[in-house]
C-alpha cells in the first residue's frame, strides 16, 4: 500500500467521483452513455500506454497527435476504398512503427533530445497532413464498428484496449524486457554497463509507441462513418497528462500501467464530453478547468511528497 | 575519462556558424519570395516585396516573437513554459472581462491582464522553485487549466469584441509605415537581450541550465532568477495577448492555441540547446523570422502555406543534427573500426 | 598467489586517444589467479581510460587484450560479463529508482528480454549475498533511499554475485566508513582465496600495502613499473607516480593566529543531523576537522555556508552574532565554501574560467547587474598567474581543465569574495598529487596573509600536516579539539569514539 | 557574438532599405487577368469544398484567376492573416465568408482603401466593410423554414437544442435571432439552452450532442445550423440509441447526411445550392471589377437568371428541404 501511495491514490480518487455518481447522479451508470464514453476514451487509453513506456524510458513524444491523425486518415482512405478491416488495421499499425522508427531513430540514433525531435515530426506530419488532405472528410461508410453493430463494435474497441494494457502491463512488470525500459529510464549508463542496450530499447519504445497509435487511430477511425482528419488533435498532451496524473515521473524509471489506467479513467470521468459533469450539475465547459486542477493537482502532490521525504 | 586539456575548443565556432546559416537561410527565404511572390504592374508592385507585405508578416507573427523572446531565457535555464500560450489567452479573457462587464477603463483592464500574465508567472515559478517540480510537468498542469479557466469564464463561448480605437491601434495602426506592435517588440527585444547578454541576471540564467546546483553553491540566488524567467514569460505573454486582442478585435477561449510549440520551435531553431545552458536572443530571433517568412512567403509565392510548417520541421531536425552529426560520425567511424566481431569465450577456469 | 601459466587477464600495448589527445599510449598489464593488483596513479594518468578499456565502455586503439590466454577481438558491457569480467565504479553505476534486490537482478540475470521475471528469486539471491558482504541493506529498499557507502556495498554485492573471475573495484573505499572498510577488506581476501583476480585502483597507498599483492603504477597513459608489494615502499611509489622525488608535500606551518573570526555557540540543524557544535576558528589559522565519513563535517560546512541554515546555537562572526540562512547571507558576511564535489557543485564545466571566478562576485564586479567585460577578464587573469592554473586563456570552458585546476579555479571563485573564512570541503580528493602540494601551498599561504581556513578532509595525513588546530567529528557532534600535532592514532581514536589521550567521548 | 549581432543588423537594415523602395499602389485592377480571391470560413468544410466548385467553373467561364484559400478550422486570426496577403498581392477582388464579423472588417476596410472591391458571401462582415453581401437566403428564410420543419416533427410541443458553428458566427447568430422571434408562434416549443458551440468541427459537435441528450433526457430534436454539426448530431443519436427518440434536423449537405436521413436518424436537411452560391460570388465579384455592378443596383443578371437585390443583399434564392423523399436526387 504504502508502495503504490501515488497509485492508490489516484484509484481513490476515481473511486470517489465514481460513488458519488452513484449515490447523486445514478443514471451516469445507464450503459449506453457510458459505453459510448469509454469507446470514445479508448484510444487514448492505448496511446496513453505508449506514452507511458517511453515516458519511464526517459523520453518523451509530442508527435502522437500528428501520428495517430496521419494514420487514421491513411486508414480511413483504405477503408473507403473497400479494404477490409483486417487488412487495413497491420497498415495502419505499421504506418505508425514508421513514424515512430523515424522519431526513434532520430532520438537514439543521432542522440537528440526527444522534445524537440518529436515536436519537429509532429510540425511536419501535421502540416503534411493538412496540405495532401485539406482537412476533408473521409467516408469510411460501411467500415463503421468494423461492420459489426454499434454494440458489438464498442464492445470490441474496449475489450482491445483493455487487453493491451493487460498485456501491457503485466510485461512491464513480470518480463525481463518491462524491467529493461525502467533501467533505462533509471540510469541509461548504468544500463549500458550492465550489457543491456539502451540506444536499442529507446528506439524501439519510439516504434512501440507508432505501432500503438496506429492501431489506436484505425480504432478511433472507426467509430463514425466518417473521419475528420484533425492534426491538432491535442492527444499528446492529454496522454502526457494522464500520464502524469497515473504516478509516472517525468523524469523516467518510476511508475506503472495501472496507475496510468486509473489517470486515464480519472481524466475521462471529469472530461467536457462525459455525462458525469451533466450529471453533477457542473456545466460541461468547467471540464477541462476540472482537467486542469486535477493535473495540476497531482503534480503537487507529487512535489509535495518529495519534498517532504527530504527533510 | 581523461578530459582534453589544452587547445581552444570548437563550440564556441559552431554556436556562431549556427547562427550564421540561420542567417544565410533567412537571407535564401527572402530572396527566393522576393522573386517568387513579388510581381510589378503599371500600378505598382505587390505582393512580399512591399513594406506592407513585410510588415504585415510581422503584424502576424509578433505574438509568437514575443513569446519565443521570453521563452529563451527560461530554455537557457534548462527548463520550459509550455503554459504561455494559456496564460496569453486567459490574460486576454480578464482583459475582455474587465473591460466590457466590469466597465474598466482600458488602460486598467490592461494592466489588470498584465497583473494576471505576472500572477500566472508566479505560479509556475511557485511550483518550480518551491516543490522543485520539473517545469515541463508544471507547466503542462497550468496550461491546461488556464485553458480551462479560460474556457470556463466565457462559457466556452462568451467572445469580447469591438474595443475602442484608443485599444486597437496597437494593432492596427502605424508609426512611420512601422507597425505599431513592432515597436512595443522592439523595445521588449532590446531589454531581454540586454537581460540574456549583458546582466548578472543572463549569466545566472545559464549558470542554472549548466548545473542548477552547482550554481546555488556559488551563492547565486536560484529560486529568484527562475523566479524572474517565469514571470517575466508570464507578464510578456499577458503583452502578446493584449496586442493580440488588439489586432484581431476580439477575445476568444482558443486565442492562442499551439503558440508555445511555435514558440519553442524559434528558440530552439535558434540554437538554444533544449537543455539549459547555451543560446542567444538574437539566435531565437532569427529562428522566429525564418519562420516567420518562410510560412507568410509561401503564400505570396502561391505555395501551399502547410508546406512551411513542414519546412520548419525539417529545418529544426536539420539544425539539430547539424550540431551533433560531426560527434556521431566519428563515433561510428571508431566503431567500424575496431570491428565487431565476437570471438568464442574462453573455457571456464578451472581453479 | 599461484603463479599460473595463462594469466587471467593480458593487456599488452594498449592504445586509446580521444580527440586526438592520447590517453593511453601502450599499456602492458597481467592479473594472475587469486592475486589482488593495485593500480596506482595520478588523475589523468588513464587508470580510468584502462578499466573502460577491460569492462569494454571504450574501444582500444590499438595493442591486444587477452584473458586466459585467449586473444579477444572484441569487447563490449555486456560481453565482459560472458568473460566474467566485474567493475565496481566509483560513481555506483546503479539505478535508482529501482530496488536492491532488482538492481543486483539486472546485473546478474541473463539478459533475454523475453524471459519471466522471478521475483522472490531475485529477493533470496540478494539477501544472500548482502548478508555475504556483511551488509545490512534490506533488498526491497530503494536504491536512491540509499547513502553512497551503501549504493558502493550493493555494486560489492553485484560483483560477488556474478561469479566473476575479475573483479575491477575503482577506488571502492572512498566513501566507505572504517567498518564497511574492513567487510570489504575480508571480502577482497576471500575472492582472493577462492582464485579471483582483483584490479584494485586507490589513491590511499596503505590500503595498497594492506591489501595488495602486486602494484603497477600509470603515468601519463603508460606502464611504468610492476612491482610486489613486498619489494616497494611508500616513498618509491610516489617518486613511480610524479616521476620524480617528493621530498615533503606539507608545506611548514607558521601559524601566528589573530582574533577570534568564526565562533560557533551550540550550532545544531536538525535536517542534516549536526548537533551543539562549539568552536573559534581565529584569523590565520587552519582548523582542520576530521572524522569518518558521515560524521557530519561537510554538513557542519554546509550549515555554516546557508544551504541548510541552523536552527539552534549562535554564529558569531567577529563577535557579533548573525544569521546564515542562505548562501547569498553566508557571501555577504565573508563565508566562502570550496565545496567538496568539484565538478557538481565547484566549477561549471561548461562555462569559461572566467565566468566561474566570478559567479561568487556579481553584486560587486558587477555594479548594477550590467556585465563588465573587461573587469572579468582581468580578475581571471590575475588569479590564473596567482594560482597558476594551466590553461590557455579565461576563456576556456571549466571541462577542459584537469582535476588540480578546476580545483583551482573553484578556490579562486572564493577568493575573490575576500572573505574572512574560508571553508574547504575536501580541497584535494581526486586531485593528483602534484596539484594537491601546490594547493596545500596556496592555502597556506591564506592562512599566513591572515585568513580563517576551516578545512575539512578525509586524507588523514593532509589534516595532520596542515591543520594548527584539529576538530574531530563523530555523529553530528564535534567530539573533541586536538592539537596540531597530534599523532594519527590519538586523532583516529577520537573519530572512532574509543577514549583516548585527549578524547572526550 | 558581437559581430553575429552587428550582422544582424545589418540584414535587418538592407531589409527595411528594399522593401522601402518599392511603391505602394493607389489601386488594383489589372492589366492582365483579374484576380479574385475568395475566402471560406473553413476550407476543409464540404459545403465550402462544394461552394468553389461552383466558383471555380464561374472563374473558368469568366477567363478570370480564382484564388480560393482558408483556414482549415475554425480561426478567425487566420482569416485576416490570408486577407491581408491578398492586399499585399493586389488581388483585384475578395469575397469573404466571415468567421467573426470584427476582426476580418478591419482588414476589408483597409482593402477598400486601396481599391479592392470587396463582397462578402456566406456570412457577411459589417456593413460598410463590403460593398455586396451575397445572400444564400435571407435569415427569416431559414429560421422560419427549421422552425416549421420542427414544429412539424415535435408535434408543435417538447424540448429542442440547437448546435452552431462558433458563437462568433456572424450569419448563424442572425439566423439564431430569427429563430428565437419565429418559436413566438409555437408557445410550445421549448429551446433547453443557448445554442452550443461546434467550431465547424464534426466530432465536436458529436460531443455536444451526445452532452445535451445526458443532460435533457426528455429532448425532442437536435437542430444543427452548421452543416459539420448534422451528421455529427446524428451519430450521437445513433450512438445513443436514441433514433426516432431525438430527431435532428439542420442546415446540412445531401451527400454527408444521406445514409442518416435513409437510417432514419435525421428527418431532414435544409440548405441551398451551394455551388451557385460560389458561382454567383465570382459573378459578382467579376462584375465589380468591371465596373458592370454598381452599389445601389437592383438587380444582377447571369446570362438568362435575374438575381434580386435587397439593399445592399443580393438574394440566392429559397433554401430547399431535402428529405428520403428526394435526397438522393442531389450530389453536392
Amino acid at each position: 500500500m504504502k508502495k503504490h501511495f501515488r497509485e492508490w491514490s489516484v484509484a481513490a480518487a476515481l473511486g470517489f467521483i465514481l460513488v458519488a455518481l452513484a449515490v447523486f447522479a445514478p443514471p451516469f451508470y445507464h450503459p449506453q452513455p457510458l459505453l459510448s464514453l469509454v469507446t470514445y476514451e479508448a484510444p487514448t487509453l492505448i496511446v496513453a500506454v505508449g506514452m507511458a513506456t517511453i515516458i519511464i524510458c526517459r523520453q518523451i513524444d509530442i508527435s502522437v497527435g500528428s501520428l495517430f491523425a496521419v494514420c487514421g486518415v491513411c486508414g480511413a482512405l483504405l477503408l473507403d476504398r473497400g479494404w477490409p478491416c483486417l487488412a487495413v488495421l497491420p497498415v495502419s499499425m505499421l504506418l505508425g512503427a514508421l513514424m515512430g522508427a523515424i522519431n526513434g531513430g532520430l532520438v537514439a540514433g543521432l542522440g537528440l533530445p526527444s522534445i524537440v525531435v518529436t515536436l519537429a515530426t509532429m510540425v511536419t506530419w501535421a502540416e503534411a497532413l493538412r496540405w495532401l488532405r485539406q482537412g476533408v472528410l473521409v467516408n469510411v461508410g460501411h467500415a463503421q464498428w468494423f461492420g459489426f453493430t454499434q454494440g458489438e463494435g464498442q464492445l470490441t474497441i474496449v475489450i482491445t484496449a483493455l487487453v493491451i494494457l493487460l498485456i501491457n502491463a503485466v510485461g512491464l512488470r513480470h518480463l525481463a524486457a518491462g524491467r529493461f525500459i525502467y533501467a533505462v529510464g533509471t540510469n541509461a549508463e548504468a544500463a549500458r554497463l550492465a550489457g543491456l542496450r539502451p540506444r536499442l530499447i529507446t528506439f524501439l519504445m519510439f516504434v512501440r509507441l507508432g505501432t500503438l497509435t496506429g492501431l489506436a487511430a484505425f480504432l478511433a477511425a472507426v467509430q463514425a462513418p466518417t473521419l475528420q482528419p484533425k492534426p491538432d488533435n491535442g492527444l499528446e498532451l492529454k496522454a502526457i497528462a494522464a500520464v502524469v496524473v497515473g504516478g509516472v515521473a517525468i523524469s523516467g524509471g518510476r511508475g506503472n500501467l495501472w496507475g496510468v489506467f486509473c489517470g486515464v479513467l480519472l481524466l475521462t470521468v471529469v472530461s467536457p464530453i462525459s455525462p458525469a459533469l451533466v450529471y453533477l450539475g457542473i456545466p460541461s465547459y468547467w471540464g477541462k478547468a476540472i482537467q486542469g486542477a486535477i493535473i495540476l493537482l497531482a503534480v503537487v502532490a507529487d512535489g509535495w511528497r518529495a519534498r517532504k521525504q527530504k527533510f | 575519462m581523461s578530459s582534453p586539456t589544452s587547445s581552444p575548443p570548437g563550440w564556441k565556432a559552431a554556436l556562431r556558424s549556427h547562427e550564421f546559416i540561420l542567417l544565410a537561410v533567412l537571407m535564401a527565404e527572402w530572396v527566393s519570395f522576393y522573386f517568387a511572390g513579388t510581381h510589378h504592374t503599371s500600378h505598382g508592385t505587390f505582393g512580399f516585396g512591399t513594406a506592407d507585405a513585410q510588415a504585415d508578416i510581422l503584424r502576424h507573427t509578433v505574438e509568437i516573437g514575443l513569446l519565443a523572446l521570453v521563452m529563451t531565457p527560461i530554455i537557457l535555464t534548462g527548463g520550459i513554459d509550455l503554459s504561455v500560450g494559456s496564460v496569453m489567452c486567459f490574460s486576454e479573457i480578464v482583459f475582455g472581462k474587465l473591460w466590457r462587464d466590469a466597465h474598466m477603463p482600458i488602460p486598467i483592464a490592461a494592466t489588470g491582464a498584465l497583473l494576471t500574465g505576472a500572477a500566472a508567472g508566479g505560479l509556475n515559478a511557485l511550483l518550480i522553485t518551491w516543490l522543485r517540480l520539473p517545469p515541463l510537468i508544471v507547466t503542462l498542469g497550468t496550461y491546461s487549466i488556464f485553458r480551462g479557466l479560460a474556457e470556463a469564464v466565457t462559457r466556452g463561448a462568451d467572445v469580447f469584441a469591438e474595443f475602442p480605437a484608443s485599444f486597437t491601434f496597437l494593432g492596427e495602426k502605424s508609426w512611420l509605415g512601422v507597425p505599431v506592435q513592432v515597436y512595443v517588440f522592439v523595445v521588449v527585444a532590446i531589454a531581454v537581450w540586454l537581460l540574456v547578454h549583458r546582466t548578472t541576471w543572463g549569466r545566472s540564467f545559464r549558470a542554472i541550465g549548466y548545473a542548477p546546483e552547482g550554481t546555488r553553491f556559488a551563492g547565486i540566488p536560484v529560486e529568484r532568477r527562475l523566479a524572474l524567467a517565469y514571470v517575466l514569460a508570464g507578464t510578456v505573454a499577458a503583452l502578446a495577448g493584449l496586442i493580440y486582442a488588439s489586432r484581431l478585435n476580439q477575445v476568444t477561449a482558443a486565442d492562442g492555441t499551439g503558440y508555445e510549440l511555435a514558440a519553442i520551435t524559434a528558440v530552439v531553431l535558434g540554437g538554444t540547446s533544449i537543455f539549459g545552458g547555451s543560446g542567444t536572443v538574437h539566435g531565437t530571433l532569427l529562428g522566429w523570422v525564418a519562420v516567420a517568412v518562410l510560412s507568410e512567403g509561401l503564400a505570396y509565392a502561391n505555395l501551399p502555406r502547410e508546406l512551411g510548417g513542414m519546412l520548419t520541421g525539417v529545418l529544426l531536425i536539420l539544425a539539430l543534427s547539424a550540431s551533433i552529426l560531426p560527434k556521431v560520425l566519428s563515433n561510428w567511424r571508431a566503431r567500424r573500426h575496431t570491428g565487431t566481431s565476437t570471438s568464442q569465450p574462453p573455457p571456464p577456469a578451472s581453479t | 598467489m599461484s603463479a599460473v601459466s595463462a594469466p587471467l587477464l593480458a593487456l599488452r600495448g594498449i592504445a586509446k586517444s580521444f580527440a586526438g589527445v592520447r590517453a593511453l599510449r601502450g599499456v602492458d598489464f597481467d592479473l594472475q589467479v587469486g592475486e589482488v593488483h593495485a593500480l596506482l596513479g595520478e588523475n589523468g594518468a588513464g587508470k580510468s581510460t584502462l578499466i573502460k578499456v577491460v569492462t569494454g565502455a571504450h574501444q582500444p586503439d590499438g595493442g591486444s587484450i587477452e584473458i586466459l590466454g585467449q586473444k579477444i577481438e572484441y569487447l563490449s558491457p555486456a560481453l565482459t560479463r560472458h568473460y566474467g569480467i566485474a567493475c565496481i565504479y566509483q560513481q555506483p553505476a546503479l539505478f535508482p529508482d529501482l530496488t536492491v534486490a532488482e538492481n543486483i537482478g539486472l546485473r546478474l540475470e541473463p539478459s533475454k528480454p523475453l524471459r519471466r521475471v522471478d521475483w522472490a528469486g531475485r529477493r533470496t539471491r540478494a539477501a544472500d549475498l548482502l548478508k555475504r558482504i556483511g551488509a545490512n541493506i534490506s533488498p526491497e529498499s530503494e536504491v536512491r533511499s540509499l547513502s553512497m557507502p551503501e549504493q558502493q556495498l550493493v555494486e560489492i554485492a553485484c560483483a560477488l554475485g556474478s561469479g566473476a573471475r575479475i573483479v575491477i573495484m575503482d577506488e571502492p573505499t572512498a566513501s566507505l566508513t572504517q567498518k564497511e572498510q574492513h567487510l570489504l577488506f575480508a571480502v577482497v581476501r576471500d575472492l582472493r582465496k577462492s582464485g579471483v583476480g582483483v584490479i584494485y585502483i586507490s589513491h590511499r597507498l596503505e590500503e595498497i600495502f594492506q591489501l595488495a599483492d602486486r602494484v603497477t603504477v600509470l603515468r601519463d597513459g603508460q606502464s611504468v613499473g610492476t612491482n610486489a608489494v613486498d619489494d616497494i615502499n611508500e616513498n618509491k611509489l610516489i617518486q613511480l607516480m610524479v616521476g620524480r622525488e617528493v621530498s615533503h608535500i606539507y608545506p611548514p606551518g607558521e601559524s601566528a593566529p589573530g582574533e577570534v573570526v568564526l565562533e560557533l555557540r551550540g550550532v545544531g540543524c536538525k535536517a542534516s543531523g549536526v548537533r551543539g557544535v562549539t568552536l573559534q576558528v581565529r584569523a590565520g589559522e587552519i582548523l582542520g576537522l576530521a572524522g569518518l565519513v558521515g560524521a557530519g563535517r561537510t554538513e557542519l560546512g554546509r550549515v555554516l555556508f546557508g544551504l541548510t541554515p541552523a536552527d539552534s546555537g549562535e554564529i558569531l562572526l567577529n563577535g557579533k552574532p548573525v544569521a546564515v540562512t542562505s548562501p547569498q547571507d553566508a557571501v555577504n558576511r565573508g563565508i566562502a565554501y570550496v565545496p567538496e564535489d568539484r565538478r557538481r557543485h565547484g566549477v561549471i564545466l561548461e562555462m569559461p574560467i572566467a565566468h566561474n571566478m566570478t559567479m561568487a562576485i556579481h553584486q560587486r564586479i558587477f555594479p548594477g547587474t550590467w556585465l563588465r567585460f573587461g573587469a572579468e577578464r582581468q580578475l581571471a587573469l590575475d588569479y590564473i598567474r596567482d594560482l597558476a592554473v594551466k590553461t590557455y586563456g579565461p576563456e576556456a570552458p571549466g571541462g577542459s581543465l584537469s582535476g588540480g585546476n578546476q580545483q583551482k579555479v573553484s578556490l579562486a571563485r572564493w577568493l575573490a569574495t575576500k572573505p574572512k573564512l574560508l571553508i574547504l570541503d575536501e580541497p584535494t580528493q581526486g586531485v593528483d598529487v602534484g596539484a594537491k602540494s601546490e594547493i596545500h601551498k596556496i592555502v597556506r599561504r591564506l592562512a599566513k596573509d591572515g585568513l580563517a581556513v576551516l578545512m575539512i578532509s578525509s586524507d588523514l595525513p593532509e589534516v595532520l600536516g596542515m591543520s594548527d588546530r584539529i576538530g574531530v567529528m563523530r555523529g553530528g557532534e564535534l567530539v573533541s579539539i586536538l592539537p596540531g600535532h597530534s599523532d594519527a592514532h590519538t586523532v583516529m581514536a577520537a573519530a572512532l569514539g574509543q577514549r583516548g589521550p585527549g578524547g572526550s567521548a | 557574438m558581437k559581430r553575429n549581432l552587428m550582422l544582424l543588423l545589418a540584414a535587418g537594415l538592407a531589409l527595411v532599405a528594399c522593401s522601402k523602395s518599392d511603391s505602394n499602389a493607389p489601386s488594383g485592377g489589372g492589366d492582365k487577368k483579374p484576380v479574385i480571391a475568395m475566402l471560406p470560413k473553413n476550407k476543409a468544410n464540404a459545403y465550402f469544398i462544394s461552394c468553389s466548385k461552383g466558383a471555380q467553373d464561374a472563374a473558368t467561364a469568366l477567363g478570370v484567376d480564382l484564388r480560393f484559400d482558408g483556414p482549415t478550422k475554425t480561426d478567425p486570426s487566420m482569416q485576416t492573416q490570408i486577407v491581408e496577403g491578398w492586399i499585399n498581392q493586389g488581388v483585384d477582388a475578395i469575397a469573404v465568408a466571415a468567421e467573426d464579423k470584427a476582426s476580418l472588417s478591419t482588414a476589408l476596410k483597409k482593402a477598400q482603401s486601396k481599391g479592392i472591391k470587396v463582397l462578402s458571401y456566406d456570412a457577411d462582415v459589417l456593413p460598410d466593410a463590403r460593398t455586396f453581401f451575397v445572400n444564400q437566403a435571407t435569415p427569416e428564410g431559414i429560421a422560419n423554414t427549421l422552425v416549421d420543419e420542427a414544429a412539424r416533427i415535435m408535434d408543435g410541443k417538447g424540448e429542442f437544442a440547437i448546435i452552431t458553428a462558433s458563437l462568433v458566427a456572424a450569419n448563424q447568430n442572425v439566423w439564431i435571432a430569427k429563430i428565437k422571434e419565429r418559436l413566438a408562434k409555437y408557445p410550445n416549443l421549448k429551446l433547453v439552452t443557448d445554442p452550443l458551440p461546434s467550431n465547424d468541427d464534426k466530432d465536436q459537435a458529436q460531443q455536444q450532442a451526445a452532452t445535451i441528450m445526458n443532460a435533457h433526457p426528455d429532448l425532442k430534436l437536435i437542430m444543427a445550423i452548421c452543416t459539420p454539426g448534422v451528421p455529427g448530431a446524428a451519430e450521437a443519436v445513433k450512438q445513443a440509441g436514441k433514433v426516432g427518440k431525438v430527431h435532428v434536423i439542420g442546415l446540412g449537405l445531401p451527400n454527408e447526411n444521406k445514409d442518416y436521413v435513409h437510417a432514419g436518424v435525421t428527418d431532414s436537411v435544409v440548405l441551398w445550392d451551394t455551388g451557385k452560391l460560389g458561382f454567383l460570388t465570382v459573378q459578382v465579384a467579376n462584375a465589380l471589377v468591371k465596373g458592370t455592378l454598381k452599389a445601389g443596383d437592383k438587380e444582377f443578371k447571369v446570362g438568362d437568371t435575374t438575381y434580386k437585390i435587397d439593399g445592399d443583399n443580393i438574394l440566392l434564392g429559397e433554401p430547399t428541404i431535402f428529405n428520403k423523399a428526394n435526397i438522393d436526387k442531389y450530389d453536392f
